[in-house]
């Protein structure tokens, strides 16, 4: 009998470059929701068990494929490593591994590419590297952090992994037009 | 002086030396049988029936600004008779009704133009929901047929039916619903209630309800106090603060509601049209205009001013029903204040205080209602007994729970209607 | 119109959810009766200047907020955590 | 007519356009108007109402008569101002409004007529007979009236929206708004400058006046590309900015692709901005304002700052034989310019008595200019004067009444401008706009030296606001001369003088609306419809407002003036609803199992943003009801497969949960047992039901809960207000675990055949009895199992981890069809809950109470919880109220159709006898016959009552019997067998 085949949210796509900009689908390892209780002292904990500081919110630390990015109120996303089970005691954790389309979005147009579809500065001065937030991307619920100089990674539900490529790829074709 | 089409030729023909004032500038009496306070569609409508339905001419209303400057001067025009819950279907057919003679009535073009609403359905959920509605609609009297997908592309060809994002499966037709010119409304009952000996008082805005031993006396004024034996609070948008000088806190909170008007065009658009899944609708004036409009700002507010984000999603919803009418260009916007109430219906009632009534929380629906609102009031406040249209419009009903007519079923929260 | 998420600071209308009055935070017991109810859900002193109000940064961090903010002029004067405003 | 060595187009790039048929020359940096003029085409509009004759009269976005459709077929674009239309090689632009041509117009009849059509005289007439409003009158009006017409296909040009942040927009970039972002981009402020023109300086490139000596064109381009080179400066040309919005939010307009032919592929044609700054500056310069004399809307009547700017920048003279009518220095300018271009002037005619000539030119002071002659192109004007009347022949009439700040953005929030007598004009009012300065002529200030020291003023304020300081900045010497003016708004005289060129608004409509007391200015704007034509009174309304002061015997500031509502200038819908053609309204959701359902040419239909198959045709299936009744016949007598991932799934977790659960459920979950599910009702705080649905205790304090598709969102938010708000100290965390799950319903008698085939360990009763539930593994990969019924069959739901739904899905439906089941869809899914009397939000539309749905047990009275209080007020607990019921046909109609009313047997179906609806139907294979839910008035007490349904809009009349609406397998043996 043949075993369960994985997909991914877009199905391993391969990259998709206009003008200056590449979007690569994400490959983030596991994906972690962690909610810590009421009175949790987290922080300690968390860095002991994986090596990276507990982000503050807006904020995403990280280390070689792991990261930890901010993901809302009271609620720290790991991405990469499975959850140190010890963070269970402060913490609910969820399994998201399979919850959230992620990509990259890399180039020297990246931002003006974004422009169109967060309603966030995301000019250097004002989100930079290891900035990320909770915000619209166009009409859907998202996550966007800064991972590099050019770079975002874009997180929105899986189920919308069509319309966040398409509406990507209209924004930067239109930006690619302008040169 | 009555108007008519010879009237104008001969006008004409003379210079239009002879027009008159369409009403007069009387200075407040000390007394009034009844005070309106509120000179807007309902309030000058309600003055109408007052002295035509019940012989009452010994009546003022009062207008802070100018007649017509609030909600009846700034709306989409739309006239219809299509809702569903016992209560509203019976009101609202009675002020089709209304409307239906109120040129012959007012001697005045309101320019009724009774050019079809069609309401577009998405789903089968939504086409069983609107089926209830026509049958209510029906069963009341009134006109209401559903439209398969090809009949809604027969009227409508130009609406997108190949990729809408929420595709065209059909819609509710109701043949006797479509605009009126807004002010001409508020001008006419204005005209007819003041040839009838109705003291219409602009710039005079109420600064206190005067109340002894739970009667109401009279009001006072920026023009100086006035008696009363009667009082109506008509003052949608303002509702709460008129309540408020009487001690009242009335179950309603205002939101603003946008509108928009593109530049004039040739005529393209025929009917009034409504997308639900975008809170659209649509309808062309005869100047030209395409007049449109969608859904609350959604926060309360008293500014008649409206965000971005709403009009996007407006326009949004547009182009995705319609894109061929994407390089109409939006002229003007502008923000109405509501009275949200919690079930999206409106009070017209007696208060706990003797002489005092109420007629308020109209939400965005107050347009179509004006000939009706003003019948019943003016029923209310001649003969002390709701009309029988109006006998659910209780104020009380929330705390009860008797008698709520939630059409948009979305509950107790006042902007969800 | 923007306001200051305590949380994701300055943010878009857009991004936010709107309730109502503030008043909803303040949820009656059981008993408390009809009055009290009836003021809860539906009755509202709907003032033409400042109102206190509850929104929800639903397409941001999620927190629910209480705002203090002028219905007349839309200027905001406060935005809190709801949270915090009932610890 | 082409003057040489003016302007600052390019003689080189010389281009061909065509205008109504005909082919024209001109050259690169034309815009159409300057074109047109240049080839002495003058009429090139008919007016809104009396389809007069017009020509251009501005050389800005506030042009009222020179409107053209520019395009064809779906790029139809109509409504084109030729005065801001940048002409291209190959442009191809239509006059409107007119039929059968420009030149001749059939409705042109209608100014003839124009002594019965004036101000409201519609309102007057047409009410006889009553039928013919619609048939004959409005139709005509309808058609008469309008401008352009669209092309009536879809638009097939790409728009987008954006979005921007700065510290500083500047708005206008003019002498006041260059310096005013010259001096904050100094500072290292986050500047935007923002200018509708594709050529910043503003009138610096109309004018002939001089900045540090050097052309004023010149120092602005110089400015220009010092901005440029900053990498705190972001420069919009073609930029509108349209609104100011709340929150120093601005909505901003680019045309950028309005100049060239056709969109480049990927591209758009405009970009709609949302760009917020912390600060503000208008620099919006003014418009000049007309007189009102008799026929003063000819073409070749042009307002004289336009005729300066058409000479200056595009090296145009408007007529050969050029007249100046004034009341103010400014104007003289105009007269000057042309002259030393080597143009003819008429002469200068001032309403002033003590003007006096600043050149060589014959000077008429203390004239007026009484009326003018040719219908399409002006050829005399008549002046009057303190001695008599002359005739002056001329083709073009350069006027000004003076200069309106553009003040229309500071009044975008309500605010009102306020009345200065200096320049007998509005100004913004301080304060306005929250964080706006405001700067140059749109401030009052109108010489070029004061618009330079105010746009570093205004500047040096936001700076300071922003903490900001800026270097010490030299203002550039310029011109300061006086402006002086003396207001007048219309000649004494006979015949029409117009005042909303567009609108054919004249002085007399205005006196006609103050006699038939329409006093006040709102009612004088709605009742004549001055100032509402698509330059909205830009050139008009302050001297309307005048004529009515005067006409009423009030001052002007008393008089008031209408409220300038957003956009400054039109936006097309396609820029403020970019993205939202086709699918881009709303994001779609797919299901894992997506692509399968539609290879298997399920079609998908929209179920919220979702996507889900209405039913699984086989080859030979003609209609839905055939693969449906199949489908429902595969989950009663063997096996089925349904995706029902799309149901909401909230992961609850803390010492609370329970708790949480306990108080937004109406009945205990306290006490679920763990590995077990319970079916659960929630309510609004007003008592109604909010949403139904099963929720497991996966351990001590970790829930998952089942929402409906449709109600996810809302109850996740609801669960959230709560947590936070109401019950904060309950240590409780809640997160939307619906995407993380592709979870199948497998369905029917042979559901755990299949399921043993294919989990690792095989599954038992009683180790899992109805309503339990727990891990599992499915080839190695971590599970849930919940056993648990929407069918009413003995049914399962398993979820895996969603990159395994495509795989799972594929999986099951092949096992399923080799025990002779398969897919089954929406449709028969509806069928298989109705026949069991399951409800959806068909019943709990919003509206119904667990009372009126028989589920008042399920209200425990052991707690409190949302919604309970509520639900016990009298409304919605006394009799008389519409209650759940099944519905069955039992006359000679067997159909029964949702949405259809209930009304007494024997009674005519009208509201009176109105006693219910139906809520939800379908055909039972199971059973044979049409089967319905609906709520009739005291139902759930007269089950066995014959009423008559009557679903009047599709004519079918069914008697039915009312039943307990659980059709089949009532006491639930196959459930849990």
């Amino acid at each position: 009998m043949a075993d369960l085949i994985a997909k991914t949210p877009l199905d391993s796509m391969e990259p998709v470059t206009i003008g200056t900009c590449t979007v690569t689908e994400a490959n983030l390892g596991t994906l972690t929701s962690i909610a810590p209780y009421a009175g949790a002292k987290i922080a300690d904990t968390f860095k002991t068990a994986h090596g990276m500081a507990w982000p503050a919110p807006n904020r995403a630390t990280g280390k070689d494929g792991a990261r930890a990015i901010w993901f809302g109120r009271d609620m720290v996303l790991l991405a990469g490593p499975d959850p140190d089970a010890g963070l269970a005691k402060h913490a609910a954790l969820t399994d998201q591994s399979d919850a959230w389309t992620a990509v990259t979005l890399g180039g020297a147009d990246a931002e003006a590419v974004l422009a169109r579809l967060i309603p966030l500065d995301l000019s250097p001065a004002n989100f930079k590297r290891g900035h990320t937030a909770r915000t619209q991307i166009q009409h859907m619920t998202g996550s966007v952090t800064r991972i590099g100089a050019d770079t975002f990674l874009l997180l929105v539900f899986r189920s919308m992994a069509g319309t966040l490529l398409h509406d990507l790829e209209r924004a930067m074709a239109s930006v690619a037009v302008r040169g | 002086m009555r108007f008519s089409g010879l009237k104008v030729l001969t006008e004409g023909l003379t210079g239009n030396k002879g027009w008159g004032p369409h009403w007069r500038n009387p200075e407040p009496k000390p007394e009034y049988d009844i005070v309106l306070i509120g000179g807007g569609g309902h309030g000058l409508a309600t003055a109408h029936y007052l002295a035509k339905e019940h012989g009452l001419t010994n009546v003022a209303v009062l207008e802070k600004g100018y007649l017509g400057g609030g909600n009846v001067g700034r709306n989409t025009t739309i006239v219809r008779a299509n809702y569903m819950l016992p209560g509203n279907s019976e009101f609202y057919s009675h002020s089709l009704k209304l409307w239906e003679g109120l040129e012959e009535d007012l001697n005045y073009n309101v320019m009724h133009s009774q050019r079809g609403i069609i309401n577009l359905v998405h789903s089968d959920g939504q086409r069983d929901a609107f089926v209830r509605r026509a049958n209510s609609m029906c069963g009341q009297g009134d006109d209401g047929a559903m439209l398969d997908r090809a009949g809604v592309e027969k009227l409508l060809p130009f609406l997108d039916f190949e990729q809408t994002r929420f595709p065209i499966y059909g819609g509710l037709y109701h043949k006797r619903g479509g605009t009126a010119r807004h002010d001409a409304v508020a001008w006419g009952f204005a005209r007819s209630a003041s040839d009838r000996g109705v003291d219409l008082i602009q710039q005079c805005e109420v600064t206190g309800i005067h109340v002894e031993n739970g009667v109401v006396k009279g009001v006072q004024t920026t023009k100086g106090p006035i008696r009363a034996k009667k009082v109506g609070m008509v003052a949608a948008g303002r509702s709460s603060q008129v309540a408020a000088m009487a001690g009242m806190r009335l179950p309603i909170e205002s939101h603003v509601l946008q509108a928009f008007v593109t530049e004039g065009l040739k005529p393209c658009i025929d009917h009034v049209i409504t997308y639900g899944m975008g809170h659209f609708y649509i309808s062309q004036s005869d100047k030209g205009g395409l007049v449109f409009g969608g859904d609350l700002d959604m926060y309360a507010s008293y500014a008649s001013r409206g965000n971005l984000p709403l009009v996007e999603h407006v326009a949004e919803a547009a182009m995705t029903l319609m894109p061929a009418i994407g390089k109409a260009k939006v002229l003007r916007s502008w923000g109405g204040v509501m009275d949200m109430s919690p079930d999206g219906s409106f009070i017209i009632d007696k208060t706990d205080i003797d002489g005092l009534f109420v007629n308020c929380g109209w939400c965005y629906g107050g347009f179509k209602a004006t000939p009706a609102s003003g019948h019943t009031f003016a029923h209310l406040l001649a003969t002390g007994n709701p009309h029988p249209t109006t006998v659910r419009h209780r104020l009380d009903r929330f705390r009860t729970g008797r008698g709520i007519m939630d059409e948009e079923a979305t509950g107790s929260q006042h902007n969800l209607h | 119109m923007r306001l200051r998420c305590p949380i994701c600071g300055e943010r878009d209308r857009r991004e936010f959810y709107y309730q109502g009055a503030a008043v909803m935070l303040d949820r009656p017991a059981p008993d408390a009766g009809e009055a009290a109810w009836d003021n809860y859900l539906h009755l509202r002193e709907n003032p033409a200047g400042d109102l206190e109000e509850v929104w929800s940064h639903d397409a941001g961090c999620g927190a629910w907020l209480k705002v203090t903010r002028n219905v007349s002029t839309h200027e905001i004067k406060s935005v809190e955590l709801a949270r915090e405003v009932k610890q | 007519m082409r003057v040489e060595g003016k302007g600052l187009i390019d003689r080189k790039q010389r281009l061909s356009f065509r205008f109504d048929g005909r082919t024209y020359h001109g050259f690169a940096g034309d815009t159409l108007a300057s074109a047109l003029l240049a080839n002495d085409v003058r009429h090139v509009a008919r007016s809104f109402k009396y389809h007069r004759p017009r020509g251009i009269l501005t050389a800005g976005s506030e042009e009222p008569n020179a409107l053209v459709t520019i395009g064809r077929g779906p790029a139809t674009d109509p409504n084109v101002r030729a005065t801001v239309q940048e002409l291209y090689d190959g442009l191809e632009a239509r006059s409107q409004n007119a039929w059968p041509s420009l030149g001749f117009d059939v409705l042109s009849i209608n100014d003839l007529a124009a002594p019965f059509l004036g101000a409201g005289f519609y309102y007057k007439t047409f009410m006889w007979p009553r039928a013919f409003w619609e048939k004959v009158y409005e139709p005509f009006i309808r058609r008469a009236a309008g401008l352009g017409a669209l092309g009536g296909e879809k638009d097939a040009d790409h728009y987008e929206k954006a979005y921007a942040f700065c510290d500083v927009l500047v708005i206008g970039a003019g002498p006041a708004g260059l310096m005013a972002a010259w001096t904050a981009a100094q500072a290292g402020a986050q500047v935007i400058l923002a200018d509708e023109d594709s050529r910043m300086g503003g009138r610096l490139n109309a004018e002939t006046l001089t900045i540090d000596d050097k052309p004023g064109a010149d120092w602005a381009a110089d400015m220009v590309s010092k901005l440029a080179a900053m990498d705190n400066v972001r420069l919009m040309p073609r930029t509108t900015v349209t609104g100011a919005h709340d929150g120093g939010t601005f909505g901003a307009l680019e045309r950028v692709s309005h100049h060239v032919n056709g969109v480049p592929p990927g591209g758009v044609k405009e970009t709609f901005w949302r760009i917020v700054a912390k600060r503000s500056i208008l620099a919006a310069g003014a418009i000049e304002r007309h007189i009102a004399f008799q026929n003063n809307d000819r073409p070749g009547i042009m307002a004289a700052g336009a005729v300066r700017a058409y000479l200056n920048r595009f090296g145009v003279s408007a007529g050969k034989a050029v007249t100046v009518f004034a009341n103010n220095d400014d104007a003289h300018r105009t007269a000057m310019d042309l002259q030393d271009a080597g143009v003819h002037i008429a002469a200068v005619i001032d309403s002033r008595k003590d003007a006096q000539a600043l050149g060589d030119y014959r000077l008429m002071s203390g004239a007026i200019v009484t009326g003018a002659e040719g219908r399409k192109g002006l050829e005399a004007i008549r002046v009057t004067t303190a001695t008599g009347t002359e005739k002056i022949a001329t083709d073009c009439l350069a006027v000004s009444g003076g200069w309106n700040p553009t003040v229309h953005m500071t009044c975008h929030m309500n605010g009102r401008p306020t009345w200065d007598e200096r320049i007998a004009s509005f100004v913004p009012t301080p304060g306005a706009i929250p964080g706006m300065e405001t700067a140059g002529a749109c401030n009052g200030a109108f010489s070029t030296a004061s618009c330079l020291s105010e746009g570093v003023a205004a500047a040096r304020s936001s700076l300071d606001a922003l903490g900001m300081t800026a270097p010490d900045i030299k203002i550039p010497q310029a011109d300061d001369s006086n402006y002086a003016l003396e207001p007048l708004w219309a000649v004494p005289g006979k015949g029409r003088a117009w005042l909303d060129f567009q609108n054919d608004v004249s002085v007399k409509d205005v006196k006609q609306a103050a006699q038939e007391n329409f006093t006040s200015v709102e009612h004088m704007k709605r009742y004549t419809t001055q100032g509402m034509a698509t330059d909205q009174g830009k050139n008009s309304n302050v001297a309307a407002l005048a004529l009515l002061a005067d006409a009423t015997g009030r001052g002007i500031p008393e008089t008031g003036t209408t409220t300038f509502r957003p956009p400054y200038t039109p936006v097309a819908l396609a820029a403020l609803g970019a993205g939202a053609q086709g699918k881009g309204f709303a994001p779609e959701r797919k299901t894992t199992s997506h692509a399968a359902s539609v290879a298997a040419g399920a079609p998908m239909i929209e179920a919220g943003l979702w996507y889900r198959p209405s039913h699984f045709p086989l080859p030979d299936e003609k209609t839905w009801r055939q693969s449906c009744d199949r489908e429902v016949g595969w989950v009663r007598n063997a096996v089925g497969i349904c995706d029902v991932s799309t149901l909401g799934k909230i992961d609850i977790q803390g010492p609370d949960a329970a708790k949480l659960l306990d108080f937004v459920y109406t009945n205990m979950f306290s006490t679920l047992k763990e590995n077990r599910v319970r079916y659960g009702l929630m309510l609004r705080e007003d008592g109604h039901l909010m949403d139904d649905g099963t929720t497991a205790r996966l351990g001590e304090n970790h829930y998952v809960m089942t929402t409906t598709t449709a109600a996810a969102g809302q109850v996740m938010r609801h669960l959230e207000f709560v947590t936070q708000a109401l019950h904060p100290e309950w240590d409780v965390r809640i997160m939307s675990v619906t995407e993380q799950w592709a979870q199948f319903a497998v369905a029917g008698p042979k559901s755990r055949e299949l399921l043993n085939g294919l989990l690792d360990d095989a599954i038992d009763d009683s180790k899992w009895p109805f309503m339990s539930c727990g891990p599992v593994t499915v080839q190695g990969v971590k599970g849930r199992l919940f056993r648990i019924s929407f069918s009413g069959e003995h049914a399962y739901e398993l979820a895996v981890p969603s990159r395994y739904g495509d795989s799972l899905f594929r999986l099951l439906v092949a096992r399923a069809e080799s025990l002779g089941g398969g897919a089954y869809g929406m449709e028969a899914l509806n069928v298989l809950r109705i026949e069991k009397g399951f409800i959806t939000h068909s019943e709990i539309d919003g509206r119904v109470t667990a009372q009126d749905i028989g589920m008042a047990r399920m209200l425990s009275e052991k707690k409190d919880f949302i919604g309970a209080t509520m639900a016990q007020r009298p409304g919605l607990t006394e009799a008389g109220r519409a209650q759940l019921v099944g519905l069955k046909p039992v006359g000679p109609v067997k159909q029964l159709t949702a949405g259809a009313h209930i009304y007494t047997d024997g009674a005519e179906p009208v509201a009176e006898h109105d006693q219910g609806y139906v809520t939800s139907v379908g055909f039972s294979p199971t059973l044979g016959h049409f089967i319905g839910l609906g709520f009739v008035t005291d139902g759930l007490s007269r089950h066995g009552d014959v009423l008559n349904m009557v679903d009047h809009v599709r004519g079918i009349q069914t008697r039915v019997e009312l039943c307990d609406p659980v059709f089949f397998d009532p006491k639930g043996e196959r459930t849990r067998g």
